[in-house]
C-alpha cells in the first residue's frame, strides 16, 4: 500500500503486528502456555525460558504470545462495535431536527462519565462475560466517533462542493453517501486504528484488575496483575514482557494512525 | 525623487528545502530603490514577488536560505550578510513591513496599545509607557483613525478591515523606517477602502520623502501609485523599468500577455444581440 | 414574462457573534433577468450580493418575497420538484477547488448533474457527454480521470463550468467567478463564459465586486449597497452617468490599469465616511 | 490511561444563549446546562448498572447461602422494589444529600467519599500540574525546532509515553526507582506503613503535615506522592506534548508572528506571543486531562495502594456495591462539569475575542 511505503514506522509497526497474530495462530510454542510447573517457578530469562516463569512456573514466553489471540480478538471486535455504531451515531447527530440535537445533548453529558469505572462496573456486573468487554470497549470509543464524525460532516456540510451538489439538485442520500461519507473515511480510519490500540490498553486495565479475560486464560494484562508484586521484589520479568507487547501493539497501531493521517492530509491538497 | 540610492539588491535568490526536494522559488533578482520613489514588484501567484521581499527581510522559515552578493541598505547595513541581532535592529527601525490581512497581523490577545509599546521595547528607544500612547495616539492620527483612543485600548477584533490595515500602517512606521515594504496590502479589501489606504500610505511616503516596494497582483495599483514598475514571471525578474514605459509600451511577451488580459469595457464580448 | 423574477426578497441571518444584531442581508430586493441576458450584481463585502444569488437558486429559503423562475414560484414548490428545477438553473462558485470533491474524478464530477437529471442515460452515453462538454470548456479528454487536486485553478474553474452547462441550463448565477483567479486566465474564463452565453443562450447573474470585470460582461448592472439595490441601470449608461452617490463612489475607487489615466490624488485619509458596508 | 483526553469540549458552548445575554443569564443558563447534565449522567449510570445482569445479593451472602438468605438480603437492600421505585428513591435521598449507603461498610456514600476525595484530588492536581509544564516545555521545544534533531527526540519519547499504559509504567518505576535505586519508597500508600497521617484540615497530607508542623511527615507524604504523580504525570504530558506542539508551532509560523518578526522584535518575544497566543489551548486542555483523569488513574491508585476514590470505587466494584459505583460516577461526573464550565469562562475571560465582544 502507498501509505507503507512512506512510512517505516507504520511498515514496522504492522509487519509487528501481523508475525504476533501468525504466531500466536499457528507457531508450535516452547511450552504449554497453561502449564505449570511448581520446581521451575520465578527463573530469569535464560536459553530456556526466554522470557523466564512466572509464579506458578508457566513460561512468560509461551503465555505472552499466546495471550495475542484473545487479547487483539477482543480488541477488534470492540472496534469493529464502535466503528459501525460510532459512525450510524455520528451520521445521525450531524443532521438537522430534534432528534440529532438530543443525541448531542446525550454527548455532551456523556463526557462527564468515568467511562473505565463504567465499563468496569459493567463487566464485573455481567459476571466477567467477554461480549460485555466488547461492550465496554464500545462504550468508551463510540462518543469519540461521534465527535469526530459530527464535526467533520458538520464542516463538510457547509463545503462548496456540497452546496455544489445541492444546486445541481442531487438528493440528501447521494450528498451522505457520495459527497460526505467519501470524504470523512480518511479520518474515521485514523480513528479507527487509534480505537484498536485504546482496546488493547483497556482490555489490559480490564484483565489487569481481574476482570474480563481471567486466569488460567493468558492475557497481557492479567500476566502484568500476576507479576505486579514481583516488581518490588526484583522479579521484572513476568510483568515487563505482556506489559512491552502492549507497548509495542499500541505504538504500532499509533504509527498506522499517523501514516493513514499523513496521506490522507496529502491527498487533500 | 531623486538618484539617492535607498536600497540596492544584487543577485538575490531564495532556496527552500520541502520534504521533495530543494526548491529555488526566486532567482538573480536586481532591485534599486531610490529615495521617495514607489517601486511596483506585479506578477500572478507563484511567481516570487512575496518571497523576494520576505527573503529581503529574512522573514521566511527556517527550511530556507536567502543568498545575495549585496543587500545594500545604504548607510546602515548589508542585510545580505548581517548577523540575526542586525537584522532584529534593521527590521521596524529602518524597513517597515505592511502584509495583506490585517487581522493575520495584529496580536489578537493584546490591546493595540500594548503592540505599540512592544515595538518601542523591542527598540529600545527608552519610551515610557505614557510616551509610547502618546506617539501611538499621533500616530493613529495621521492614518486616519478619527477616535484613537478608543481604538487603542481596544483589540484588533474590534476592528473593520480597513481600520485594522490602518493600524498596522501606523505601527509599521512608527519608529519612522525611511523604506516601507508592502505586500498586497489592500487585496482582500474592499475597492472604496483599498483606494483610502492606498492614497494614505503613498502620501505617506511622498510627504516624508520615504521610499515603498509595493507588492501586487493588481496592474491596476501599479499603474495608479508607483514611479517604478517590476515585472516577475516564475521567479525571476522579465521586465523592468518607469511605470509608463512597462505599462504602456511593454517589451517583454510576458507582460504584453499580462496587460492585455486586463478587463475592458470595449473588448465586451458578447455584445451582439 | 422575464425568465427570473425575484419580488421584495428578504433575507436575515442571526449574527454569529453574540449580543450582535442580526445582519440584514436582503432588505427587499426585486429584480428581473430576461432570456440571454447577463445581469451583474456588484457591491463590496457585506452587500448581500452572495446571499442575492444563492436565495435566486433558492439555495436558501427567503423570510419574505419571491421567486419565480420560468413563471413558476420556487417558493411554492416541493423539495423533489425543486430539485428537479435544478436541470435548469445552475452555479459557478469562486472557489474552484473548494467547489469540486476532492474524492471524485473530473468525469465523475461533471457526470453527476445527468446522473442525477437523466437517471435513464446508458454509460456510453454519459461519458460521451463528458468528453464533449470537456472539450468545450478547453479541457483534455483525459482530464476526466485526474483528481481536481492535480489540476490548476483554472482547469478547475473549467470542471466547475463543465459541471454546471452538461444539464443545458437556461440560467446560471455566476458568483465571483473569476476573483480567486489570476489575471491572465481571469481573461480566458471569462472569454469561454461569453462564449457558451453565445452558444447555449443562458442568462446570467454575475455576481461581482470588481468594476472592470462587470464592465466588461454585463448587459446591465444593479448595485447592491447593504442589502438593497440602490441602482440598476445598462452597463454604459451606470459608467457614463451614474445616478446614486454610493455608485459615483465604487466608480471612483476603480484603479485603472493604464498610467495614462491616472486620477488625480484625493485624500481620503481622515474620511471615514465613505466605507464599505462591512466597515460601518 | 484508558479515557485519554479528546481535545475537544462542547459542555455548554451549544447551551442555547437567549437575546439580553447579561453577565447572571449567562451564569444561570450555564447552571440549567450543568444540572441537567448531571441528571442524564445520574439516570444513565442508574440504568446502566441496573439493567446489567448480575445480582450483587448473591454475591454479598456467598456461595453457600440458601435461597431465603439472598431473598432476605436482596429485601435488606431495597433489591426485591420495581426499578423505577428505586430510581425515584434514589433520586429523592440525591436532593437532600443522601447518596445512600454502602452494601458492605454499611456507612453513607457521602462520609466515605468526603473521606477519600482529598487523596485522589491531591494526586490528580500534582499530575496535572507536572503533565502541564513538562508537556508544554516538551511541545514548545518540538514546535520550535520543527524537523530538527531536539524535535526528533521529543517526538519519539512522547510517542513511546503515549503508547505505554499508565499502570505498566506505575510497575515499570516502582521496580526502577523503588527497587533498583532505591530513591523511592515501597508503594505503600500516602506514608509509610508504620506511619499515620496528619490530623485532618485540608484533607491533603502535603498541607496538613506543614500546618501540624510535622516536617518529617511533610518530607515521607511527598515522597509517597513521587511515584505515582510521576506515573500520571509522564504519561498525560505526552499527549500534552503532542497538542502543544501543534498550538504553539501553528503560532509560531502565524502570520502575526511574521509581522511582529517585521517589527523587529526579539526572536524571545514572538516565541512569548506564541505561548501566549496558545494559552487558551493550553488551559483547556490542562482542565480536559484533570478530568479525564478522575476515575482514569483508579489503576494507578490500586498500582501504589492509595487510598482515594479510585481504589474505593474499584473495591466497590470488585463486591457490586452498586452505591459506590453510582456515588463515584456522580462525583466526577459533578467535578468534570463544574472543570468545564470553569473552563469555558476562564477561556473567556483569556481571550479578549470572546470577554470584548
Amino acid at each position: 500500500m502507498k501509505v507503507m511505503r512512506q512510512h517505516t514506522g507504520a511498515t514496522v509497526g504492522v509487519s509487528f503486528i501481523v508475525l504476533l497474530l501468525l504466531a500466536s495462530l499457528f507457531a508450535p510454542l516452547p511450552y504449554d502456555p497453561k502449564a505449570t510447573e511448581g520446581g521451575a517457578s520465578l527463573q530469569a530469562p535464560s536459553g530456556a525460558h526466554w522470557f523466564g516463569t512466572d509464579g506458578a512456573g508457566a513460561d512468560v514466553f509461551s503465555r505472552v504470545i499466546d495471550a495475542a489471540r484473545i487479547d487483539l480478538s477482543l480488541a477488534l471486535a470492540g472496534t469493529v462495535l464502535s466503528l459501525v455504531l460510532g459512525v450510524v451515531l455520528g451520521l445521525a447527530a450531524s443532521t438537522k431536527g430534534k432528534g440529532s440535537e438530543r443525541l448531542v445533548r446525550g454527548l455532551d453529558a456523556f463526557q462527564a462519565f468515568p467511562l473505565l469505572i463504567l465499563a468496569l462496573a459493567l463487566v464485573t456486573l455481567s459476571g466477567n462475560k467477554l461480549y460485555m468487554v466488547v461492550v465496554a470497549i464500545a462504550l468508551i470509543n463510540i462518543p469519540r466517533y461521534m465527535r469526530l464524525l459530527r464535526s467533520e460532516v458538520l464542516s463538510l456540510r457547509e463545503s462548496r462542493f456540497v452546496e455544489a451538489a445541492m444546486a445541481m439538485g442531487a438528493s440528501p442520500r447521494r450528498i451522505t453517501f457520495r459527497h460526505l461519507l467519501p470524504n470523512v473515511w480518511g479520518v474515521v480510519l485514523v480513528q479507527t486504528s487509534l480505537t484498536i490500540a485504546n482496546a488493547i490498553v483497556v482490555i489490559a486495565a480490564l484483565s489487569f484488575l481481574g476482570v474480563g479475560v481471567s486466569a488460567p486464560t493468558p492475557s497481557w494484562g492479567g500476566m502484568i496483575r500476576a507479576g505486579a508484586g514481583n516488581m518490588s521484589s526484583g522479579e521484572w520479568w513476568i510483568a515487563s514482557f505482556p506489559g512491552l507487547i502492549v507497548l509495542l501493539c499500541v505504538l504500532a497501531f499509533n504509527q498506522l494512525a499517523d501514516a493513514i493521517g499523513d496521506t490522507t492530509a496529502r491527498s487533500h491538497r | 525623487m531623486s538618484d539617492e540610492l535607498v536600497l540596492d539588491v544584487r543577485n538575490l535568490a531564495v532556496t527552500i528545502d520541502t520534504p521533495d526536494g530543494v526548491v529555488n522559488p526566486v532567482r538573480g533578482i536586481d532591485l534599486q530603490v531610490h529615495r521617495g520613489e514607489i517601486v511596483g514588484i506585479m506578477g500572478e501567484s507563484g511567481c516570487g514577488k512575496s518571497t523576494t521581499v520576505k527573503g529581503i527581510l529574512r522573514l521566511l522559515g527556517p527550511n530556507s536560505h536567502v543568498t545575495a552578493d549585496t543587500i545594500n541598505l545604504v548607510g546602515k547595513a548589508d542585510l545580505a550578510h548581517a548577523s540575526k541581532k542586525v537584522m532584529e535592529s534593521i527590521r521596524g527601525r529602518h524597513i517597515g513591513f505592511v502584509a495583506q490581512n490585517p487581522f493575520g497581523s495584529l496580536n489578537p490577545i493584546y490591546s493595540i496599545e500594548r503592540q505599540f509599546y512592544e515595538v518601542q521595547k523591542a527598540h529600545k528607544t527608552g519610551a515610557k509607557k505614557a510616551e509610547s500612547r502618546e506617539i501611538a495616539l499621533s500616530m493613529l492620527k495621521g492614518v486616519g483613525i478619527v477616535a484613537p483612543e478608543r481604538v487603542l485600548s481596544g483589540y484588533a477584533h474590534q476592528l473593520s478591515g480597513g481600520m485594522a490595515q490602518r493600524v498596522v500602517i501606523a505601527l509599521a512606521t512608527t519608529l519612522g523606517p525611511e523604506l516601507l515594504f508592502a505586500d498586497e496590502p489592500t487585496t482582500g479589501l474592499d475597492a472604496t477602502v483599498q483606494a483610502q489606504i492606498l492614497d494614505l500610505i503613498s502620501g505617506l511616503v511622498r510627504t516624508e520623502n520615504r521610499s515603498m516596494v509595493l507588492v501586487t497582483h493588481d496592474l491596476g495599483v501599479i499603474a495608479q501609485y508607483c514611479q517604478r514598475a517590476v515585472v516577475m514571471y516564475q521567479g525571476e525578474i522579465v521586465e523592468s523599468g518607469d511605470v509608463m514605459q512597462v505599462m504602456v509600451n511593454p517589451q517583454h511577451e510576458y507582460t504584453k500577455k499580462l496587460i492585455g488580459s486586463v478587463p475592458k469595457a470595449e473588448g465586451r464580448l458578447n455584445v451582439a444581440r | 414574462m422575464s425568465l427570473v423574477e425575484v419580488d421584495s426578497a428578504v433575507k436575515t441571518f442571526a449574527s454569529r457573534v453574540r449580543g450582535r444584531d442580526p445582519v440584514r442581508a436582503l432588505r427587499g430586493i426585486s429584480l428581473h433577468i430576461e432570456e440571454g441576458e447577463t445581469l451583474a450584481v456588484i457591491g463590496e463585502s457585506g452587500s448581500g450580493k452572495s446571499t442575492l444569488g444563492r436565495a435566486v437558486l433558492r439555495l436558501l429559503d427567503l423570510d419574505e418575497g419571491s421567486v419565480r423562475f420560468d413563471g413558476t414560484d420556487l417558493g411554492g414548490l416541493s423539495p423533489h420538484a425543486m430539485r428537479a428545477m435544478r436541470a435548469d438553473m445552475q452555479i459557478v462558485f469562486q472557489e474552484p477547488y473548494e467547489s469540486l470533491n476532492p474524492r471524485l474524478t473530473v468525469g465523475g464530477i461533471v457526470s453527476e448533474p445527468l446522473e442525477i437529471h437523466q437517471p435513464r442515460l446508458k454509460t456510453k452515453e454519459i461519458r460521451r457527454q463528458v468528453l464533449a462538454t470537456l472539450d468545450r470548456v478547453g479541457l483534455p479528454g483525459d482530464a476526466a480521470r485526474r483528481l481536481p487536486g492535480e489540476l490548476s485553478g483554472g482547469q478547475q474553474q473549467r470542471v466547475g463550468i463543465a459541471r454546471a452547462i452538461i444539464s443545458r441550463p437556461r440560467f446560471m448565477v455566476l458568483d465571483e467567478p473569476t476573483s480567486s483567479l489570476d489575471l491572465s486566465i481571469r481573461a480566458q474564463i471569462l472569454a469561454l463564459l461569453a462564449e457558451l452565453q453565445e452558444d447555449y443562450k443562458m442568462a446570467y447573474l454575475f455576481v461581482s465586486h470588481d468594476m472592470h470585470t462587470v464592465e466588461s460582461v454585463s448587459d446591465r448592472i444593479a448595485v447592491m449597497y447593504l442589502g438593497e439595490i440602490v441602482e440598476t441601470a445598462p452597463t454604459s449608461q451606470l459608467f457614463a452617468s451614474p445616478d446614486h452617490p454610493y455608485t459615483q463612489t465604487l466608480l471612483s475607487a476603480r484603479l485603472s490599469a493604464d498610467p495614462r489615466e491616472r486620477h488625480a490624488y484625493q485624500s481620503y485619509a481622515g474620511d471615514l465616511s465613505v466605507t464599505s458596508p462591512a466597515s460601518a | 490511561m484508558a479515557s485519554s483526553p479528546t481535545a475537544v469540549i462542547s459542555i455548554g458552548s451549544k447551551a442555547p444563549i437567549k437575546k439580553a445575554s447579561g453577565p447572571l443569564r449567562l451564569v444561570l443558563t450555564r447552571l440549567g446546562f450543568l444540572v441537567s447534565a448531571l441528571f442524564i449522567v445520574v439516570t444513565l449510570s442508574f440504568f446502566l448498572v441496573s439493567v446489567t445482569p448480575g445480582d450483587p445479593a448473591q454475591l454479598i451472602a456467598g456461595p453457600m447461602a440458601t435461597a431465603e438468605q439472598i431473598t432476605q438480603i436482596r429485601a435488606d437492600l431495597g433489591l426485591d422494589e420495581p426499578i423505577l421505585t428505586r430510581y425515584v428513591d434514589y433520586l429523592g435521598g440525591l436532593v437532600q444529600g443522601d447518596l445512600g449507603n454502602s452494601y458492605f461498610s454499611k456507612r453513607p456514600i457521602v462520609d466515605e467519599l468526603v473521606e477519600k476525595l482529598p487523596a485522589t484530588l491531591e494526586l490528580v492536581l500534582l499530575s496535572v500540574l507536572f503533565a502541564t509544564v513538562v508537556g508544554v516545555a516538551a511541545g514548545a521545544v518540538g514546535a520550535y525546532f520543527k524537523g530538527r534533531l531536539p524535535d526528533k527526540v521529543s517526538r519519539f519519547v512522547t510517542g513511546v509515553f503515549q503508547a505505554i499504559p499508565d499502570f505498566f509504567l506505575g510497575l515499570i518505576l516502582i521496580y526502577v526507582v523503588f527497587f533498583l535505586l532505591g530513591l523511592a519508597p515501597a508503594p505503600s500508600g500516602r506514608v509509610g506503613l508504620v506511619e499515620t497521617g496528619p490530623g485532618r484540615v485540608t484533607g491533603s497530607y502535603l498541607i496538613d503535615s506543614l500546618l501540624a508542623g510535622d516536617f518529617a511527615l511533610f518530607v515521607s507524604a511527598a515522597h509517597h506522592l513521587m511515584l505515582p504523580v510521576l506515573t500520571l504525570g509522564l504519561v498525560y504530558a505526552a499527549y500534552f506534548a503532542k497538542t502543544a506542539r501543534s498550538t504553539i508551532g501553528k503560532a509560531l509560523n502565524s502570520q502575526q508572528a511574521q509581522f511582529a518578526r517585521a517589527m523587529g522584535l526579539p526572536e524571545r518575544t514572538v516565541v512569548r506571543y506564541a505561548f501566549a497566543e496558545s494559552r487558551t489551548t493550553i488551559v483547556t486542555y490542562a482542565g480536559v486531562i484533570f478530568a479525564s483523569l478522575l476515575g482514569g488513574e483508579a489503576i494507578v491508585e490500586r498500582v501504589f495502594a492509595w487510598n482515594g476514590i479510585g481504589t474505593w470505587s474499584l473495591q466497590g466494584i470488585t463486591k457490586l456495591d452498586l452505591p459506590v459505583v453510582q456515588g463515584m460516577v456522580l462525583v466526577a461526573g459533578a467535578i468534570t462539569l463544574i472543570v468545564y464550565t470553569l473552563l469555558d469562562i476562564i477561556v473567556g475571560l483569556l481571550d479578549p475575542r470572546i470577554s470584548h465582544a
